[in-house]
């Protein structure tokens, strides 16, 4: 069973606790994993091509979406991070023939073990990006800010903000 | 303790315009490590990398971060820069600054720059823990395997060759020359097929670079890119090449006849033969299935008649290695057995044969002088129909593909027919003509004027006897009717297949194949002639059905990949690859499961400090490694880690903002 | 012995609780799980500090927490800079109820080890702060042992007060220190003093629990052996099916070993130390690679003999209180008890 | 079910034929009707060897090098332990030749409370897969339900459910018995324990037990067989198989059925993929 996302008077409510609430500009952070050979030249190409997305993702570089341990997942919730965003080849375009075979598993049974412990399941979101599709880099990673900014704040398990 | 350099770049107007520059290198000045942060113009510009490389050796910089466009951009060039500087240059990291923010935000200049900082900070992090690397370099055996003495191989053969690498070409038949040898003239040029291919043939026999190891097969390979070593099974041919002539008087006297598979059985040849007048080597082998000298010890006619006494019926198969540094695979291709078309009478009726037997009738040197006929009376037939797309495009009976010759060929099977036997009629029943070539348009054109070939656009239901004739039933979408033709021939454009043997010769290489026993090339579009391993090529059929100008083509590319492999003595390979840390290992192999390019195999390492009881754990070829990373995320030890990527090195950049 | 003696019932000795719960701070023994542990309690229904409870650990978690900050760091330009962390939530003014008298003991075994060469603040705050009233213990468990080691239950100080039932039916609240005494006497509870027997009834119930112990041993003697068998090839026999956890060691009264780690975002962190355990087995891995006590049986050597031998040369304690909890939680059931005993009496 | 006659014989049998140095079975415990683990290497022992409904630790993992050092072992496994084993067996890390297996078709294990176990209830394999010598009668596999708990926590909100593993996380004292318990947490060094814990989250906060243990389940997803050490050793009683039976539904119902251990040779769901495999959660 899902929650439904709240909004209390243009105020933003975190979904796994009521009780915290952010302001309505509040801004997630999101971390996001990308493939160097497509998604990574797919979110250069979405620069090049000057096409304009919101500033909240922080992008890390792997070789391959199979070099991603859920528990760069887990840390980056751990962390600062409000969500994440891991995106790879699109299935049989692997540059290594079939790292993101492997890789969708693990995610499948990683995101669903989140929720299943209490995270929303839009806070880690996956996505197949090619290195032509710069325009879906764009749109994907607004709909993942999007969703997440409804989600609120992010604040089991995090480290104590010193 | 790390001591780390920013360097941020306005890229001109690009980044400075959208990303508060100096702001971005105040921030970078707070970081602990930091012992230096500027901002510069262009930091690709010669000037620009100067003061990199200048506050490298005056701050003693262990690490640099770049601050600039994306690194696939000018990582190299920043690299260089580092190196110039006496710094290790993979202690560099680029922050994409400019296609991952000023470029993507230019409406927001301050959550521009924010971000900016932020890719800073993980930068650093991440530099601190990068490790100092070094080039791997790979020995290289500077010789090339060629599997398959068709076209393909000969082609990639002479072309390495004529570089001056060595090159072994093995071929599984006596003679080299594959099917072209057995076509008669060919599209679009009807060039006769021997006329160009023989010349060719001789040239591999002869040239100095070339090992021609005719009637054998490669049955191993192991080793890794520049170093393989291949096994090359010669199978006992029970002639003695090194002192035989070919004279043919063994081949002349010998008793025994049996079917000639280089004819399509249409006639026969002895169980001492040479599979056709121009091969090459020229030397008979012995068929050991009907030699009855082999068999049951009597005859022995050969040996009488061999004036150089070079027939040993003692001779036994013999297994040779040859070290190499890449392997190039020609295997060419099968027809299709029509078989299943029972509704054609496919192996009831003598007079529907397929279009190789054709060729094989057509051509001057075929078994029947260049001239067709009916098999079952041997009568010069007058109206032949041709039928396309048997098995091809067939999902029911045969395969989804098309075949891609079998238009072309077709065609000039019409216009064949028509220059050996004037008042004959062609009937060409066809899904499609698919004439995508050079020169192949007009050609077919020219079958449909030149021969008044009858085109019926349809599939032929049903053939049947009618007297010494067989009545083939289609349809002409065209009129949208139902006809029949009177044929006293009917010739079928069999599909082409991948040869059966494909996946176990794929397997033994360790390459992967498609699910009709084709091999898989590393990527559809952009690296079509090499394989997921490193050293390892495709030429001609082995790989897809083509004509002979791809093939010839594709062979000739190969050759180009294989020289430039062999450019340097040594292979230069990144070294951010793989390795095991063997403490930590406890030799589950998942990981060797795993990599997609067997890059890891397994070693014995002793068990405790001097201790005699051993065990297993993994190891890392670097010379196959390609850096994926696959097995580094799944080993649940972390006893692997992956150079530019380690877990350090990731995780310092998930907690640096 | 400390003479100032109350006498009640169940339904008093509840008010008693109910009182200081509402007056103080207090932790007592909350479910979770089906297993209780020390929480702080709003209400006496949320808890059970009435008959003793196995907890899955003991008391030593609010004056030696499983992770505690340490220090907080920041890193910028001008280095690494240092400070306290925010107030420790342990260290204020508390009562703990339904503490058992061998919980209660292992602080006194604890406070050797933290007044000694360094002097813990932190825990010599909490220990101060801190009002310990020990529940009635009518019966010996299972593994309960602590009448074989080297206290007097009877006339323990350990606890602050003491809750006794006796066999008449009666309870009885006793003062066993003199800031036990202070307590009752400033917290204003209002107790009714008792009549002559009391002290009589208490004499019988403690008697009537001693005679409960089934395991008993002479651990002056084991003190004495122990050490001569370091190289008893029993060890190995007694820990061959212990699977290496650090279990006994944490839920242990007196145990007291303790990692350091940090934690770090962006440029600020935390330093922890959290508990850790000899029978770890990378506990004694060196920088170097090597390791003294790479096998089950040479940590579990080391377990007894530091609980028995050198704890006793060094503070005149035992390292242990007889409490038998690490039997209970140990996934094997590998009792010290048997452990010493089966080494000895070889 | 009580299989304690017949083992004995065996144990017996095997040393008597030197045919192993170590045989590892269950005992009676000393203070109440339960069983522990019994290693012997001494035939005098024997007598002391049970199995019982109440045999339920699983042995598997004193295969461990710590355990029983790589040398000739004889046990006793369930259903559910030989699953394990053979996992071990794919993973190299006994050798088959160094083991004598004695199989038990399992009837089911009896809780503290002495009602049947409820991994045993949902059990899908009673009966040994690798052995060899089976007591009792094969029952055959059984039908994949999904955990009860799982069914039950699905259906609640986000919030309790949230709240719910925070308070397990809160309450897990990171002693690792779970780990220690496991046959297949055998590595060299548990990533866990790695050194650098600013990486690994050394502390012992919920934070820290929720990485670890969400790290562990993870690592065992595709490949834990439910016998419920873990659980059974938690001192804490923390509901540990949540986790790995949620893992073990999803990879169920989405990797062409999957279930852990049951043949030779299969390393788990995470180390195989189909090109069919699930896309639609995917961007």
């Amino acid at each position: 069973m899902e929650t439904e996302i709240k909004e209390v008077q243009g105020k933003i409510v975190s979904v796994e606790n009521p009780d915290i609430i952010a302001p309505a500009d509040w801004q997630p952070v999101i971390m996001g994993i990308l493939c160097n050979w497509c998604s990574y030249a797919g979110s250069d190409l979405t620069g090049t091509s000057r096409i304009q997305y919101p500033p909240n993702i922080r992008i890390i570089r792997v070789p391959c979406s199979s070099r991603v341990d859920p528990w760069f997942i887990i840390k980056s919730l751990q962390s600062t991070a409000d969500g994440v965003l891991i995106s790879g080849c699109h299935p049989g375009d692997c540059h290594y023939i079939s790292g993101n075979y492997y890789a969708r598993r693990r995610f499948l049974v990683t995101k669903k073990l989140l929720n299943f412990i209490g995270y929303h399941e839009n806070r880690v979101q996956f996505s197949w990006v090619s290195a032509a599709e710069g325009p879906k880099f764009a749109k994907v990673v607004a709909k993942v800010t999007e969703d997440i900014k409804k989600l609120g704040p992010l604040h089991r398990y995090k480290k104590e903000n010193f | 303790m790390a001591r780390v350099g920013v360097f941020v770049c306005f890229c001109g107007a690009n980044i400075a315009d959208f990303v508060d520059v100096p702001a971005v290198v105040q921030e970078a000045k707070k970081i602990k490590e930091v012992k230096v942060a500027f901002e510069y113009k262009y930091m690709c510009s010669d000037p620009g990398q100067g003061m990199i490389r200048e506050a490298i050796v005056q701050n003693r910089l262990t690490s640099v971060v770049v601050a600039a466009c994306s690194p696939r951009m000018h990582e190299k060039t920043f690299r260089k820069a580092l190196l110039d500087a006496g710094l290790n240059p993979y202690m560099l990291e680029i922050a994409n600054i400019r296609e991952h923010s000023s470029w993507v935000h230019q409406k927001d200049k301050k959550a521009a720059t924010e971000k900016a900082c932020d890719l800073v900070r993980m930068a650093v992090a991440k530099s601190i823990a990068n490790e100092q690397l070094h080039e791997i370099s790979v020995p290289v055996t500077k010789r090339a395997l060629v599997i398959g003495g068709g076209i393909a191989g000969i082609q990639a053969a002479l072309d390495i060759a004529d570089a001056h690498i060595p090159v072994t070409l093995v071929e599984k038949s006596p003679s080299i020359g594959g099917r072209m040898a057995q076509l008669d003239e060919t599209f679009p040029t009807l060039d006769c097929s021997q006329c160009i291919l023989t010349p060719k043939m001789v040239d591999v026999a002869s040239h100095p670079y070339i090992e021609l190891i005719p009637y054998s097969e490669v049955i191993e390979l192991d080793g890794y890119v520049g170093n393989y070593k291949a096994k090359i099974k010669k199978k006992a041919s029970y002639v003695n090449f090194s002192t035989c002539t070919g004279c043919g008087a063994c081949t002349q006297k010998c008793p025994v006849k049996v079917p000639n598979e280089f004819n399509m059985n249409i006639d026969k040849r002895k169980a001492i033969y040479t599979p056709f007048p121009q091969a090459v080597p020229n030397k008979p082998v012995i068929d050991a299935e009907h030699c009855t000298m082999l068999l049951k010890g009597k005859c022995g006619i050969c040996a009488k008649v061999c004036e150089k006494g070079s027939i040993d019926y003692k001779m036994v198969d013999e297994v040779i290695e040859r070290e190499i540094g890449a392997v190039v695979v020609a295997t060419g291709y099968d027809l299709w057995d029509p078989k299943p078309y029972e509704e054609y009478g496919v192996g009831r009726y003598k007079d529907i044969i397929t279009s190789l037997e054709f060729e094989r009738m057509v051509s001057a040197s075929g078994p029947t002088n260049g001239v067709p006929v009916r098999p079952s009376d041997g009568k010069v037939p007058k109206n032949v129909v041709f039928i396309k797309c048997i098995g091809s495009r067939d999902e029911a009976k045969g395969i989804e593909y098309c075949s891609k010759i079998c238009c072309m060929y077709t065609a000039k099977h019409a216009i064949l027919l028509h220059h050996k036997v004037h008042d004959s009629h062609a009937y060409i029943f066809y899904m499609d003509i698919r004439a995508a070539g050079k020169g192949y348009e007009e050609f077919v054109k020219r079958a449909q004027v030149e021969t008044a070939a009858t085109y019926l656009r349809g599939r032929v239901s049903k053939i049947y006897k009618k007297g010494d004739k067989l009545m083939v039933r289609g349809e002409d979408a065209q009129i949208g009717q139902v006809v029949e033709v009177e044929a006293d021939l009917v010739v079928l454009a069999t599909a082409v297949i991948a040869p059966k043997d494909n996946p176990a010769l794929a397997r033994l290489l360790g390459v992967s194949y498609d699910k009709y026993g084709y091999m898989s090339e590393a990527h559809p579009k952009l690296r079509p002639v090499e394989t997921a391993k490193a050293g390892i090529f495709l030429a001609g059929c082995t790989q897809a059905p083509k004509d002979i100008p791809d093939t010839v083509a594709q062979a000739s590319a190969c050759a180009a990949k294989v020289c430039g492999l062999f450019a340097g003595d040594t292979l230069k390979k990144d070294p951010m690859i793989s390795k095991v840390d063997t403490e930590f290992c406890s030799g589950c192999q998942n990981c060797v499961k795993v990599c997609p390019y067997q890059a890891i195999v397994t070693e014995e390492i002793p068990l405790g400090h001097g201790s005699k009881e051993m065990r297993t754990v993994a190891k890392i070829n670097e010379g196959v490694c390609q850096g994926c990373g696959s097995c580094v995320a799944i080993c649940r030890s972390m006893a692997i880690s992956l150079a530019g990527f380690t877990d350090p090195q990731i995780i310092n950049e998930i907690v640096a903002i | 012995m400390n003479v100032l003696l109350f006498e009640t019932d169940k339904a008093g000795l509840h008010k008693f609780y109910e009182e200081i719960i509402g007056k103080f701070e207090t932790y007592a023994p909350v479910e979770k799980f089906g297993k209780y542990d020390y929480k702080k309690v709003s209400k006496l229904t949320e808890c059970d500090p009435d008959s003793p409870i196995e907890t899955t650990m003991s008391i030593k978690p609010l004056f030696f927490p499983k992770s505690a900050k340490i220090m907080k760091f920041k890193e910028d330009s001008s280095g690494t800079t240092v400070s306290e962390t925010d107030d420790d939530p342990l260290s204020g003014k508390r009562v703990i109820l339904g503490v058992k008298h061998c919980d209660a003991r292992g602080l006194q075994v604890l406070d050797q080890v933290y007044k000694w060469d360094y002097i813990d603040t932190d825990y010599q705050k909490r220990r101060l702060n801190t009002i310990i009233i020990s529940t009635r213990c009518d019966k010996a468990g299972s593994q309960c042992f602590c009448t074989s080691l080297d206290y007097d239950v009877e006339n323990s100080d350990a606890h602050d007060i003491r809750i006794v039932n006796g066999l008449d039916g009666k309870i009885y609240i006793q003062a066993a220190t003199e800031k036990g005494e202070a307590f009752i006497t400033s917290s204003g509870l209002n107790l009714s003093a008792s009549s002559g027997s009391a002290t009589e009834e208490i004499k019988k119930h403690y008697q009537s629990l001693k005679s409960s112990f089934k395991l008993k041993m002479d651990y002056s003697e084991v003190n004495a052996k122990l050490l001569k068998l370091f190289d008893s090839p029993e060890f190995e026999t007694v820990s061959s099916n212990c699977i290496s956890c650090n279990t006994c060691a944490f839920i242990c009264p007196t145990c007291h070993c303790f990692k350091i780690s940090d934690e770090k975002i962006k440029d600020t962190g935390l330093r922890y130390k959290s508990y850790d355990s000899c029978n770890n087995g990378y506990f004694t891995l060196m920088a170097g690679g090597h390791n003294p006590r790479p096998v089950k049986y040479r940590r579990w050597r080391q377990r007894a003999m530091h609980k028995f031998v050198y704890y006793k040369e060094r503070f005149g304690m035992n390292l242990c209180v007889g409490c038998g909890h690490c039997a209970i939680s140990c996934p094997v059931n590998i009792s010290i008890f048997d452990v010493v005993n089966q080494v000895v009496k070889v | 079910m009580d299989y304690s006659k017949q083992i004995q014989e065996i144990a017996s049998k095997l040393f008597a034929d030197n045919k192993i140095d170590y045989f590892v079975g269950y005992k009676q415990n000393f203070f109440d009707d339960s069983q522990v683990p019994f290693l012997i290497t001494d035939p005098a022992e024997i007598p002391n060897l049970v199995f019982t409904e109440k045999s339920v630790f699983n042995l598997a993992n004193y295969l461990k090098p710590d355990h029983t050092k790589r040398k000739r072992v004889g046990l006793v496994v369930k259903g559910c332990d030989s699953r394990a084993l053979n996992l071990m067996l794919t993973e190299n890390q006994v050798k088959r030749e160094n083991l004598y297996i004695i199989g038990i078709c399992c009837e089911g294990t009896l809780n503290e409370k002495g009602e049947k176990a409820q991994n045993c209830v949902e059990c899908v394999m009673p009966d040994p897969v690798v052995y060899d010598e089976i007591l009792g009668t094969p029952s055959g596999k059984k039908e994949y339900t999904v955990n009860v708990d799982i069914k039950e926590l699905a259906g609640k909100s986000l919030k309790e459910r949230a709240d719910y593993f925070e308070d397990i996380f809160t309450a897990c004292i990171r002693c690792n018995a779970c780990r220690h318990s496991c046959p297949l947490c055998y590595c060299a060094k548990c990533c866990i324990d790695q050194e650098t814990s600013t990486l690994y989250n050394g502390a012992n906060t919920s934070s820290g037990a929720m990485h670890a243990l969400m790290t562990w389940s993870l690592h065992l997803a595709g490949r834990c067989v439910d016998c419920r050490n873990c659980e059974k050793a938690c001192p804490s009683h923390l509901p540990l198989h949540l986790l790995h039976k949620q893992n073990e539904s999803v990879i169920y119902e989405n990797f062409q059925q999957h279930l852990a251990g049951m043949e030779k040779d299969d390393r788990g769901a995470f180390y195989k993929y189909s090109l069919t495999d699930p896309d639609d959660f995917i961007l």
